[in-house]
């Protein structure tokens, strides 16, 4: 027992006890705020279990922007009383009991893994000279399972889509609504004058230094992302419309390039999503440049919402 | 105990609590907190998987670390289409409930008791 | 043995490849574009889909590529077997006339700019279809993870296409359901990827072990699966979700998308841990799947509506495609094997994917023409859409199971292992699920014969291709009855196959 | 010579520690929104500035120096914004209990 272990021991008292009270919480802002605050402390347990690139990436989306979309929804739902009518008692013991028996299910499956651990770490690291990457994750997000990254990238636009096609009819292609702010706000418009300037010069170094070290397309994008909303929110600047072409092109730009890259592997190198020998790792830096961009505009549009019908004023 | 047992285990538990959550909880937002919740637990598990693998030099196996970042983004979009979808339901009716007062469920729940 | 990327492996690329250009393409050049790059798309994946489908029954040997040239564990592996090319070709069929009869729904260019129906549709429809290809063709647990929330993110959108406050609430609901499919699901890729250190599906079946973690893994694993096949009791979601979306996507979300994460089910328990699932399990699974039947059947009956009808009718006939688990599990060692039961079990999912889309198409048409779907009100349908009514029917033919419709071979197999196992149980179901099928079908066709006392008036005039496509995609169930024997050599062979592989 | 380098850095970590402390129980003690306001706002920049201050010694290099102050720096600007923000909002909502 070390005193890391006690501090180990006390961030997990602290996460559960934040976690239950997001669950347990009688007003659901609480609970939201409960949220935020978990988001922040999993960053931390990331960083003790040495995942700095998870935590980089919890942070970011997992308690930052998450927790602005849970936020802005808990503010509108605020207005709104809640007939609440909770489960009977008996339902919840008995969910209660079953909950309880799948974490001890989960937890003894945890216990009771094999001695002998297994793992791909010496593979990754022996390929990773063929990529040229210093950042194992990278490798394994950009090379080794290059599917699964290009194909999350158009889950993000589905969802995006979907999010879009709750407009109504009349408001297709309009400008996502989301204003917080009747009037500008003077303090909001200085932070969001003052600010974006720093994220993005933190957003592109985030990206930059993805190739070697913590960080990647997806942080230096949340950073790029949480800065736009920013001046949206203040109302520098609106947001576009969802027609808009720029826009439309800027979210498919990442996963054309990589896709374009992919394909060129059949030719170049040999096989789909294979890079040419020596060209791999300036190829994957081209391509999480450009799913940077991709994954900025789609995490804004998200968190933006489906466009809102032009009100008269 | 090492620390990504500690860890893991913390992920279990709060899996279960977020299943609780999603389960029980009648309102809508509340529901798609709790299943934030079970992510995140479910994403410790990969943690734990990824730091048992820790040896020296390698910190753990970037394998599952590369799948949680997969995993949080998609959570996230999931997240946002959730959310959109309470609102415009918020929108369209003055109020967010998954109770079924439509006709379509009702007759279902009607056939079946 | 390690794999290799086969002659045919490039086709594999193209079948997920082609849909995610569309859906890009789509996203770029607009609204009014979208139909026909959908309409370039959805044909060439046919074509693709038939290409892997025949290069698999020339050689009799699984198709293989390697992603990245990154061979697995490290790499993703994309293979086909015979119940991958079957599946692959039936989605490819349906989701393609499904495309043809949505021309008069999503017409791009009807208006003169982007409309937010038609876009969202076009591309969904492509999506679903990168979606299943990913699912028939991906061996690797997580990529398959990938696949399924690229399901879910496409299905959930068409169910609230029409954006009425009840079809936004069966979106919610089916969206959280999917989603806690997903996360359970991906718990267990956490738990066997700790285990094995890898997440390959050929790797993984001849590592895995019977051990706690292993068996949590697959529990939870199924049960997530279960909740996006909306299995009983899990199933709560599917009815106002497909009853509610418009025809062409009921259509697509009853008959394509949920064999998504059936197939995943099969994949694992006969792909993965054949061993594992032993004589408990596989008479569970065979109960939810009787439970799903008579409880699916019984509320169908007592329906009002025809659309919600169907929509429960579904959530029958996914009971059916599980009672082949307690089928195809060998007396003696215990362990699911490749037998009729399997190529009975996948053939009735095929089955279900033509027919059940069909009757959808149907059910739409009959709606769009008397402006209503009330069962007791159809009088005089037949005789003013007789071949909507006639594709209703054949569909029905199909579900009921008489010959010489697919069903039928696809029961007739079932039955033949029942009897052979001395699984008499099971064999009633069979039974009894044929006759509630013909009840709820009979209740409808009844009807649509009667005629009015007065004259009926439609509503609106239905396209005669719309009315082909119905009629098409019933006609391809009933005849996979004559050609099946044909997709079931195939389907025995592939899994064969696949075992050559692993050994 | 990394003796007292170290033990400066100690130095400094529990002193901003403390101030963490007095700013969470003022925090949850003090009676209204605005002194509690006040208290975090003491944390953001006492606590944090003396914990980068600390830790200044053992940063990775100039660069690492120079992205330690700039958290302090981006925290204390978003912490002041923040504060102000939620002020205005008390304020606008009236007087607060």
């Amino acid at each position: 027992m070390t005193i890391a272990t006690f501090a180990d021991a006390g961030l997990v008292l602290l996460v559960l006890t934040i976690g239950a009270s997001t669950i347990f919480a009688r007003r659901a802002f609480d609970a939201v705020i409960a949220f935020v605050v978990y988001g922040l402390l999993l960053a931390i347990v990331w960083v003790r279990l040495s995942a700095i690139d998870v935590a980089l990436t919890e942070a970011a989306i997992g308690g930052g922007m998450t927790g602005m979309l849970l936020l802005g929804a808990a503010a509108r739902l605020r207005a709104v009383e809640f007939d609440s009518f909770a489960a009977a008692l008996p339902v919840r013991l008995c969910a209660g009991f079953l909950c309880a028996l799948a974490a001890a299910g989960l937890a003894g499956a945890l216990l009771l893994s094999p001695k002998v651990v297994l793992s791909l770490a010496p593979a990754v690291m022996e390929n990773l000279p063929r990529t040229g990457l210093g950042n194992p994750v990278a490798g394994v997000l950009f090379a080794y399972r290059a599917l699964d990254t290009l194909l999350e990238k158009v889950v993000l636009l589905l969802a995006l889509l979907g999010v879009w096609s709750l407009a109504p009819n009349q408001a297709w292609n309009g400008i996502p609504g989301l204003r917080i702010y009747d009037q500008p706000n003077t303090t909001l418009t200085f932070l969001a004058q003052i600010l974006p300037p720093v994220g993005i010069v933190v957003g592109i170094y985030m990206c930059w230094v993805g190739a070697n070290e913590p960080g990647g397309a997806f942080q230096g994008g949340t950073i790029l992302a949480a800065m736009w909303l920013l001046v949206i929110i203040a109302r520098l600047a609106d947001a576009p419309s969802t027609g808009n072409t720029w826009l439309r092109i800027g979210l498919v730009f990442g996963p054309v390039v990589f896709l374009s890259v992919g394909l060129a592997g059949l030719v170049l190198a040999n096989a789909f999503l294979a890079y040419p020998p020596g060209y791999a790792k300036p190829l994957i830096v081209a391509i999480e440049v450009a799913l940077t961009i991709s994954i900025a505009a789609a995490l804004a549009m998200l968190a933006a919402g489906p466009p809102k019908p032009v009100q008269q004023q | 105990m090492s620390d990504a047992t500690l860890f893991g285990l913390c992920g279990a538990a709060l899996a279960g609590l977020g299943l609780y959550g999603l389960v029980t909880h009648p309102e809508p937002l509340r529901k798609i907190l709790a299943f934030n919740l079970l992510g995140s637990g479910v994403f410790l598990v990969f943690g734990f998987v990824s730091r048992r693998a820790a040896t020296a030099g390698v910190p753990g196996d970037p394998v599952p670390q590369a799948m949680v970042i997969t995993a949080i983004v998609v959570a996230f979009a999931a997240t946002a289409l959730a959310i959109a979808l309470v609102l415009r339901l918020l929108e369209q009716t003055g109020r967010a409930t998954l109770s079924s007062d439509d006709p379509a469920s009702a007759t279902g729940e009607k056939g079946n008791s | 043995m390690p794999d290799a990327t086969t002659s045919g492996g490039i086709l594999l690329v193209l079948a997920i490849v082609l849909p995610v250009v569309g859906i890009l393409l789509s996203l770029i050049a607009g609204g009014r574009q979208v139909e026909r790059i959908a309409l370039v798309v959805l044909p060439s994946n046919l074509i693709v889909a038939s290409a892997i489908f025949a290069d698999l029954w020339r050689s009799g040997r699984q198709l293989a590529y390697i992603v990245g040239d990154w061979q697995p564990p490290l790499g993703i592996t994309l293979r086909a077997d015979g119940l991958s090319a079957a599946m692959i070709v039936t989605t490819a069929v349906v989701i393609c006339v499904i495309g043809v009869f949505a021309h008069a729904d999503f017409d791009c260019r009807a208006e003169p700019f982007e409309t937010r129906t038609s876009f969202v549709f076009w591309i969904m429809l492509m999506a679903i279809g990168c979606a299943m290809n990913l699912i028939f063709l991906g061996g690797d647990l997580f990529t398959l993870y990938v696949a399924l929330e690229l399901l879910t993110f496409a299905a959930v959108p068409l169910v609230c296409l029409d954006g009425r406050a009840e079809t936004i609430q069966a979106a919610l609901r089916y969206l959280l359901f999917a989603l806690l499919g997903s996360i359970l699901y991906l718990v267990g890729t956490a738990l066997l990827y700790g285990s094995y250190a890898t997440l390959d599906i050929a790797l993984l079946s001849q590592r895995v072990r019977m051990e706690t973690a292993t068996l949590v893994a697959a529990v939870l694993m199924t049960v997530g699966l279960f909740a996006k096949t909306a299995l009983f009791p899990l199933h709560l979601w599917l009815p106002p979700a497909h009853a509610g979306a418009p025809a062409a996507a009921s259509a697509v979300l009853s008959a394509v998308v949920v064999k998504g994460s059936f197939f995943l089910v099969v994949r694992l328990w006969f792909g993965v841990m054949p061993g594992m699932l032993g004589f408990a399990g596989a008479q569970l699974v065979g109960v939810l799947g009787a439970g799903a039947i008579l409880f699916g059947s019984i509320v169908a009956l007592r329906q009002n509506r025809l659309k919600l009808l169907i929509a429960y009718s579904t959530v029958a006939q996914i009971g059916y495609l599980f009672l082949m688990f307690p089928l195809a599990l060998d007396p003696v060692s215990e362990t699911l094997h490749v037998n009729g039961a399997l190529a009975g079990g996948m053939l009735l999912a095929m089955s279900h994917a033509t027919a059940k889309a069909a009757m959808f198409m149907a059910a739409g048409l009959i709606y769009a023409a008397l402006g209503h779907d009330r069962i007791a009100e159809l009088g005089g349908a037949a005789r003013a859409l007789p071949m909507t009514v006639f594709a209703f029917a054949i569909g029905g033919v199909c579900l009921i199971g008489l010959p010489p419709s697919a069903g039928f071979l696809a029961k007739w197999l079932l039955l033949e292992e029942a009897i052979a196992t001395g699984q008499w149980p099971w064999a009633m179901m069979l039974l009894v699920g044929g006759l509630f099928s013909g009840a709820y079908v009979f209740i409808v066709v009844s009807h649509a014969l009667v005629s009015p006392q007065e004259p009926l008036k439609l509503r609106a005039a239905v396209p005669k291709y719309q009315e082909a496509a119905a009629l098409t995609l019933a006609l391809v169930s009933l005849l996979l009855g004559f050609v099946a024997f044909g997709p079931i050599d195939v389907l025995q062979v592939g899994p064969g196959a696949a075992m050559e592989v692993l050994q | 010579m990394a003796f007292a380098r170290d033990l400066f850095t100690v130095l400094a970590l529990v002193a901003g520690a403390l101030f963490f402390l007095a700013g969470t129980v003022g925090l949850i003690r003090f009676p209204d929104q605005l002194t509690r306001l006040h208290a975090l706002t003491k944390v953001d920049n006492l606590g944090l500035g003396l914990v980068i201050l600390g830790l200044l010694p053992q940063a990775d290099g100039w660069f690492g120096a120079f992205k330690l102050v700039s958290v302090w720096l981006l925290v204390q600007f978003s912490g002041a914004v923040v504060t102000q923000l939620i002020a205005g909002a008390l304020r606008e909502r009236g007087p607060c209990a």
